[in-house]
């Protein structure tokens, strides 16, 4: 055994050992700790064979051929696609898993922990498998593992209809992209009992056209719905906040990038790319799921269903990359088309980590306040500082503000975009334009929604008894969150570097580097291929914090006189938390100025008293936002579905004579067809 | 290195004009509406005052509420070394380009709207929620902006923007180049808080943007905010001004170039700045709700600047 | 020919002991219990003489008038091994029970009949002899279902008894018409009406007789096996028996009689072809699929929820036998996964029925809090059933998927998927609702009887076992079966 | 034979019934005996006395027995009135003589001009199980049918072995008695035969 298989194996010992054992662990407290020491073995034995991988670039391959043997046998094979993806599951799972010893405190002797614990590192092990699985078998194991662990965890607090609710919708489109995933790999095996990645990518070079298409088209509704593409997002906003915020964290950071894996694995590592049009439609489709993700977290004042529409966004954004990649590629413009797909994989990881971020932090004020409604927070910053300082930087980095990691992936994507201008079709090259503009857009409310998220959150008074009450979390979980915090800001720096290995992954693809290796990129910019484009993030940073400094320093030292006093009501004495601005009057412009895309419902009733019209006893005023696509799409779905249903029950009409007559006109009807058939 | 110095002392210089230039637009148009108004090197005054006084912090606010003047300053600053201003920056050394200089002014205006929240104050969460909702919509304008300049230039680096403008005066004059520059400039009122958008003179409550968000800040750190959003204007309309009609701007070191540059860029700025002194004689302030439509109107500005370049191409 | 004696006469030593004691001992119930160990471990011992096969068809058990091929001992096995689940976990063994001693005498008596009759009809060569064992089922089966006789339970049993019986005639009808013609083709010969004597002498059979003779035989056995439309006995039946019996014909005895149309497949193929055959398995499997599965929808009765499951799967069973190579492995796979996680499931059914005393869905919640090991089970069975991995049916589902579109038969691949989430869907959103949320007032919280939760983790652990290891021995029975069913 | 059938449709009373059938069994038997005789087989004497003994003797009794029981029940309606009873018979019979036909030509023995009727039969008696309210009449169809079934393989086969044809008889005996029990057991439950009353189970 090699020591890259050993790694792989001490991940999955790590996985499995720590639900093992936390059977036998004494109490729940041991439970959670056994259960935690489990997920990070695993999680560290994950890093290191995928960092091994990484930076060798050799493969490790382990086939277990009699697991199964009939449906193809269980074939690993990690290489450094597989491996950045990897890497980001066991390196988020590690600080989730942490972060989890304290969060899953307030569950013991209230919830079963030992099965949570099961679900836990089941989930991580289904994550890192279908990194690693190199044949439809495994693939599909290791999916709808991580699916199926990852509802009971959404599960965990069920005692709400929400929960329960957001459960059967997760588990329903989780299944969903199971069903068009079986087809999509059969399509491409070239035979039944070829089922390797490699068959694969043989049987798909010699696939027809149409079925190109259909598999191309199969693979982005799967692996879309899991990723939370629009419309197939519907789980995501009501999954993410039921789930425990570790777990959410997981879900957000990681497992929907496995949606963007599979697609990246499937359209350009077995398919090896395609037709154009396949690049526009991810690029349209990332443009839709981007500003509509990021329109709805703008209606949302829940502080982790804000978090799950931003996901969509994010999503949307990586697929914007991707596409642009693809197209790109198309026209043989490799050099251009690898920063789109830089920019994508890049952005992966970013997001990976400042979603991680802000669901711990969501999570550690959930845990404090126990909600995680953004009308009752309030005045978090004075009373948890790190969690509130870790989730300004995420707030930042997912707003792209520079010189944070998020800034440095979207420019990326923003001069892939710009670089469709070589594209020699007009028709073509226009949709790059536009979608410069939604991209654009799309930051720009992220930025605006961040802003709510966290000054109405964090800043200004409390709004609730709880939020006034709020103790900063554990420092198990505070640390996990400036590490994640420290992250997102190294990754910004570094991104140069960052990019210099995401290029060796990109290299290692065929369909996404068409076989051009790059020239080394400097260390401190990212540079366009032409050179005449370049950004320092790095520089930027030393740039303005040396202005701020510099400023602060001035001043400081010519002295600065604070005096506190009242703010300003215009005369009224006393502040209360009932003069702040609301998360909904935050939102109220940008709902007014989209309300043709929100429709929203409106109830007005006022009281007044019987004397006279203009004495209001009260006003109150409703207004909902319910996702058109939901009404669109699903609920005609569902109700044809239960029309059918209530046909078919007529069958089961109860009289044991018409269950004969079934029996006789199935005798006729099989008679019938063999005399056809003579 | 000593491009380096040259870079340092143009941004100096920028910084020390920027109040000039908040104070020239006030000074014409009170003179414009009739009345003597005040000299435009008044806000030197102003500031100058502000830091001599003491800073009243309300008690609801965080060290956040402290730390944004530094942060608009220090963005504003810093914004203010990347683009061109008297001389071209060398296209061998840049920091950042025209993405960056959009997204560390959007940093700026990110912390401002949380520092507007921080108080507690209504004024300060509606100026932010307003403020962030201009922004996030002039965003879009401003990116396909670029897009119609990086069509030309065949990059977003600045300074590349200004050598292929120099070297194909033709293309300046294109519908292109002038539509983009259109939509440009009504973004530049958007975001400086300017009429149509908003009244920088008036502290009505109903209708106040920028000034609600800073209404909390007092002392050294309302004088901090102040100059940064004059150094936002300044280089708001040195873009616009440059990156459109750059002649005149010092592409290498000698005196005379630089003297020169120096010379056509305080009158570019005076151009630029009388127009919109003018404009705010001429227009009333849009209710918030019509400012959509502008923004819009400046979108589809851009969107043609960049079909046409494409034709044109 | 030892083996098979202790395979079958075990159940029939039982019958008679629960028949001559009286009243009910609780000894009775431990024989029974042993008697099916026996039982079990003379199927695996035949199943695993079967299996090391030298030449196609792998070494035979023949002896006399039986006769054993893989088909036959891995019914046996599944048989054997659903009985044995069934005595032990059935009424009878432990003290405090919601039957009397009469109904558990009763119990004893046909569940073990049930067993005896189901082991031989997968054993006998003989095909009308075959018949009359599946018969002698529907009879032993209806007497065990109105254990304690409700206005339902008598109803049920009718319809059962009826339709089935009809069912059963026209499957007989089948036979001698098959047998007719034989007869008139070769005249009179001994053992004409054995397997392999009939599949040797098919070609030069009449083709469009024996077409006729699988209509009947296909509408007859399927009538039994629960293919729509002639499954409508098979909710009612399903519901009202006790949860043992339940778990015996959900779990192997529709698999009993899909083994004698997959039987009559195989004589018939070698006459005209697989075309014909294998388009009219899809057609009724395709059906009951659809069936089963919109059925699922707004199902109100766990119990008949899960029966109706047993529909859909048949139909899966059904579709697979209709499929070439793959297919009938996947299906026979299918089979044995489906007898393991459906018996499981009823049994655990029967546990939840007997502490919230109400079928209804909807009266049923917090399942997972008032008993977290039963309801963990049910979870486990229910996300088997569904097909989710690392469950055995996922593993069947995906080689059955994989038939069909090696077979260029996308179409029908992707009706089966869209049935298959429907169904996921409905039934998960009605275990949803039975695991989770607060329990009712005035349930009991707490597992008890220890042992049989143990005891009901066997079923689970063969299918995660079948789901992620798929023993060889397994895979090698079942590819002997599928070789033994294909056309020499 | 299938004119007996016929007169179950064509009349209403159980105990006509009953008589139908009786008459029914001593013709098949009679058939298997002819087919013995002339094709000189032996077992179907056996299996002609054993059909006699069976349902020409023990069954008609324990049907009258019950009919006995349940006589003081009213009488039901069938689905299906008299005249379109006989309508649709016939036109079962003209779908068994269309199907069969095929069959007769590839018989080579004398008896293959029966095929046809047992085919028939077998249709009718399905008919009647289906149009039929009564427990009992259901049953009596039944047992039609299963004549009909043996008439086919008598006329179609010269019967099947003797081991096999013993299997059958005795499981239909088997089959017969539990269905009476639960016709005791309905009556008991239901106070009625009637099994429209069985309709509680649905969807």
């Amino acid at each position: 055994m090699s020591a890259e298989s050993g790694t792989l194996v001490l991940m999955v010992a790590g996985f499995a050992g720590g639900a093992g054992l936390a059977f036998l662990a004494p109490s729940d407290r041991g439970a959670r700790l056994v259960t935690a020491l489990g997920a990070i073995v695993g999680c560290l034995g994950g890093l290191a064979a995928a960092a091994t991988v990484i930076v060798t670039g050799r493969p490790v391959i382990a086939v277990l051929p009699n697991l199964v043997s009939s449906a193809g046998g269980i074939v690993i094979g990690l290489d450094r696609l597989g491996a950045l993806f990897l890497a980001l599951v066991a390196a988020v799972g590690l600080l989730a898993a942490i972060y989890g010893v304290s969060y899953t405190a307030e569950y013991d002797g209230r919830r079963p922990l030992r099965f949570f614990a099961v679900m836990f590192n089941g989930f991580l092990l289904g994550m890192s498998l279908v990194a690693c699985a190199a044949n439809i078998f495994t693939f599909l194991l290791a999916w709808e593992v991580m699916a199926v662990t990852s509802y009971f965890l959404v599960m965990t607090e069920h005692e709400s209809d929400d929960t329960r609710q957001a459960g059967l919708w997760y588990i329903a489109m989780t299944h969903f992209a199971l069903v068009l995933l079986l087809p999509m790999f059969l399509l491409m095996a070239p035979s039944a009992d070829a089922t390797t990645f490699a068959d694969l990518r043989l049987g798909a070079r010699v696939l027809p056209t149409a079925a190109r298409d259909g598999v191309f088209l199969l693979a982005l509704l799967a692996f879309g719905s899991k990723a939370g593409i629009v419309p197939l997002h519907v789980w995501l906003p009501r999954a993410h906040p039921a789930a425990p915020s570790h777990v959410s964290a997981l879900m957000s950071g990681v497992m929907i990038k496995l949606g963007i894996y599979g697609l990246i694995r499937v359209t350009f590592d077995l398919m090896g790319g395609g037709p154009t049009w396949w690049g526009g439609l991810l690029l349209t489709v990332g443009s839709v799921s981007a500003l509509l993700g990021v329109l709805y977290a703008l209606m949302e004042h829940d502080l982790k269903r804000l978090l799950a529409y931003h996901s969509v966004e994010n999503i949307g954004i990586i697929l914007i990359g991707i596409g642009a990649g693809s197209i790109l590629n198309g026209f043989g413009l490799h050099a251009l088309g690898r920063i789109g797909f830089a920019g994508a994989l890049f952005h992966t990881v970013n997001h990976a980590s400042f979603k991680a971020l802000l669901f711990l932090g969501a999570g550690g004020v959930i845990q404090q306040t126990h909600t995680g409604n953004m009308e009752e927070l309030g005045g978090l910053i004075k009373r948890m500082p790190y969690t509130a300082a870790s989730f300004l930087v995420g707030s930042a980095a997912i707003a792209a503000l520079p010189p944070l990691n998020g800034f440095a992936s979207e420019w990326l994507i923003f001069q892939s975009l710009l670089a469709g201008t070589h594209i020699p079709r007009p028709e073509v090259a226009i949709g790059f334009p536009i979608a410069v503009g939604i991209l654009a857009l799309t930051s720009g409310l992220a930025a605006a929604c961040f802003v709510k998220a966290f000054g109405i959150s964090f800043l200004a008074m409390p709004r609730s008894d709880h939020a006034a009450r709020a103790q900063e979390p554990h420092w198990s979980m505070r640390t996990m969150m400036l590490l994640l915090a420290g992250g997102c800001g190294v990754l910004g720096v570094a991104a140069p570097a960052v990019i210099r290995s995401l290029n060796s992954i990109i290299d290692s693809v065929p369909g996404l580097s068409a076989g051009e290796p790059v020239a080394p990129s400097p260390r401190l910019w990212l540079t366009m291929p032409d050179g005449m484009t370049q950004m320092s993030p790095l520089l930027i940073a030393v740039l303005l914090g040396a202005i701020i400094v510099a400023v602060a320093l001035a001043l400081h030292v010519r002295g600065l006189r604070v005096r506190r006093a009242d703010t300003w009501g215009c005369g009224r004495i006393g502040q209360t938390p009932r003069m702040e601005y609301t998360a909904s009057a935050f939102a109220e412009p940008l709902r007014r100025i989209f309300s043709e895309l929100y429709r929203p419902t409106e109830d007005l009733s006022i009281s007044v008293h019987g004397e006279s019209r203009y004495f209001v006893r009260s006003i109150t005023y409703t207004s909902h936002v319910v996702p058109w696509f939901e009404k669109a799409f699903y609920e005609p779905l569902t109700r044809g579905v239960h029309a059918c249903a209530t046909q078919v029950r007529r069958l089961q009409a109860g009289y044991v004579h018409v269950y004969l007559l079934y029996v006789a006109a199935a005798l006729v009807v099989a008679l019938a067809s063999a005399w056809w058939f003579q | 290195m000593i491009r380096y110095l040259a870079i340092l002392a143009q941004t100096l210089a920028a910084v020390a004009l920027a109040p000039a230039l908040v104070g020239f637009i006030r000074w014409l148009k009170a003179r414009l509406q009739g009345r003597t108004g005040a000299a435009p090197w008044q806000p030197y005054y102003e500031i100058r005052k502000l830091f001599g006084k003491e800073a009243v912090v309300s008690h609801t606010a965080s060290w956040l509420f402290k730390a944004t003047p530094f942060m608009v300053f220090g963005t504003s600053v810093a914004v203010a070394s990347l683009v061109p201003l008297i001389l071209a920056p060398s296209d061998s050394f840049v920091i950042g380009d025209l993405f960056a200089v959009v997204y560390l002014l959007l940093l700026g205006t990110f912390f401002l709207a949380l520092a507007g929240l921080d108080t507690g104050s209504p004024f300060g969460g509606m100026g932010a929620s307003r403020e962030m909702t201009v922004v996030a919509l002039t965003e879009p304008t401003v990116a396909l902006s670029i897009v119609a300049l990086a069509l030309n230039a065949g990059s977003t680096n600045l300074s590349q923007i200004v050598a292929r403008t120099i070297a194909e005066p033709s293309m300046a004059l294109g519908p292109g180049h002038l539509l983009a520059f259109a939509a440009l400039f009504i973004v530049t009122l958007a975001e400086n808080g300017r009429l149509p958008v908003d009244n920088p003179s008036t502290h009505l409550e109903l209708t106040m943007i920028h000034e609600a968000m800073v209404l909390e800040y007092s002392g050294p750190y309302l004088a901090l905010v102040e100059w940064g959003a004059a150094l936002k204007l300044l280089v708001f309309l040195a873009l616009a001004a440059n990156l459109f009609m750059p002649w005149g701007i010092a592409v290498s070191l000698a005196p005379a170039a630089v003297l020169m540059g120096l010379v056509s860029f305080i009158v570019k700025l005076a151009v630029l700045a009388a127009a919109i002194a003018v404009l705010e004689t001429r227009v009333a302030k849009l209710r918030l709700f019509r400012v959509p439509e502008l923004l819009s109107a400046s979108f589809v500005l851009a969107l043609l600047a960049v079909m046409s370049t494409f034709l044109a191409r | 020919m030892l083996t098979l004696i202790f395979l079958l006469v075990p159940p029939g030593v039982a019958t008679c002991l629960a028949t001559l004691v009286r009243p009910y001992r609780r000894l009775v119930g431990w024989t029974s219990v042993t008697c099916g160990g026996v039982s079990l471990v003379a199927a695996g011992w035949m199943a695993l003489t079967v299996v090391p096969g030298r030449g196609p068809g792998g070494q035979s058990l023949a002896t006399g008038a039986w006769h054993i091929d893989p088909l036959s001992a891995l019914l046996a096995v599944c048989i054997a091994f659903v009985a044995l689940l069934a005595a032990a976990l059935g009424p009878g063994l432990s003290p405090h029970d919601a039957h009397d001693a009469t109904e558990t005498r009763r119990f004893h008596i046909y569940m073990n009949a049930f067993a005896f009759t189901m082991l031989t009809a997968v054993t006998i060569p003989n095909i009308a002899l075959m018949w009359v064992a599946i018969e002698a089922t529907t009879i032993t089966s209806a007497m065990a279902i109105p254990l304690n006789r409700t206005k339902a339970s008598v109803e049920a049993s009718w319809k059962y008894l009826l339709v089935c019986s009809v069912g059963i005639a026209l499957a007989f009808a089948g036979t001698v018409l098959a047998y007719f013609d034989f007869v008139a083709t070769a005249g009179q010969v001994h053992a004409a009406l054995n397997w392999d004597v009939l599949r040797t002498a098919a070609p030069s059979l009449h083709p469009e007789l024996l077409q006729i003779a699988f209509a009947f035989i296909l509408v007859g056995y399927g009538t039994k096996a629960g293919l729509a439309p002639m499954h409508t006995w098979l909710p009612d039946a399903h519901s009202e028996a006790p949860s043992p019996i339940s778990a015996m014909m959900s779990g192997v005895l529709l698999a009993v009689a899909m083994y004698a149309i997959a039987r009559w497949k195989a004589v018939i193929d070698a006459s005209i072809g697989p075309t014909f055959t294998n388009n009219m398995l899809i057609g009724f499997g395709l059906c009951s699929v659809a069936i089963g599965t919109l059925s699922l929808v707004i199902q109100q009765h766990y119990k008949r929820m899960l029966a109706y499951s047993s529909v859909e799967h048949m139909g899966l069973v059904s579709i697979g036998l209709g499929l070439g190579p793959l297919g009938v492995f996947a299906a026979w796979l299918h089979v044995m996964n489906h007898a393991v996680a459906k018996s499981m499931t009823f049994l655990l059914a029967g546990r939840i029925l007997h502490r919230f005393n109400t079928t209804e869905i909807a009266r049923v919640s917090g399942l997972l809090r008032v008993m977290p090991w039963t309801g963990a089970l049910f979870a486990a069975g229910g996300l088997a059933l569904v097909g989710l991995p690392p469950f055995g049916l996922f593993v069947s589902e995906l080689l059955l998927v994989q038939a069909a579109i090696a077979g260029q038969k996308t179409w029908l691949a992707a009706l089966v998927l869209v049935l298959l989430l429907t169904a996921f869907v409905s039934l998960l959103a009605h275990l949803n609702r039975m695991l989770y949320g607060q329990p009712p007032d005035g349930v009991r919280v707490g597992e008890d009887r220890q042992w049989s939760t143990m005891a009901l983790m066997l079923p689970a652990c063969v299918l995660v076992a079948l789901g992620v290891v798929l023993p060889s021995p397994v895979s090698t029975l079942i590819h002997q079966c599928v070789i033994s069913l294909l056309p020499r | 034979m299938l004119l007996t059938a016929l007169i179950v449709l064509w009349r209403k009373s159980v105990p006509a019934y009953i008589t139908a059938y009786k008459w029914q069994s001593w013709l098949l038997a009679a058939v298997t005996a002819t087919i013995g005789y002339f094709g000189g087989d032996r077992q179907l004497y056996w299996v002609a006395v054993v059909l006699v003994a069976l349902k020409g003797v023990a069954i008609p009794f324990l049907l009258r027995a019950m009919q006995r029981r349940f006589s003081a029940l009213p009488e039901t309606k069938p689905y299906v009135n008299t005249e379109t009873s006989l309508l649709i018979a016939s036109l079962l019979v003209l779908f068994a003589y269309v199907l069969a036909r095929p069959w007769v030509m590839v018989s080579r023995l004398p008896t293959r001009e029966g095929l046809p009727l047992a085919t028939s039969l077998l249709f009718v008696s399905l008919f009647i199980i289906v149009s039929r309210k009564k427990a009992t009449t259901q049953v009596i169809g039944f047992l039609m049918l299963e004549n009909a079934i043996g008439l086919l393989a008598a006329v179609g086969t010269y019967g099947v072995p003797l081991l096999v044809e013993l299997g059958v008889f005795l499981d239909a005996l088997m089959g017969f008695l539990v269905m009476q029990i639960f016709v005791y057991h309905i009556h008991e439950t239901f106070d009625s035969i009637d099994v429209e009353q069985l309709t509680r189970l649905r969807h």
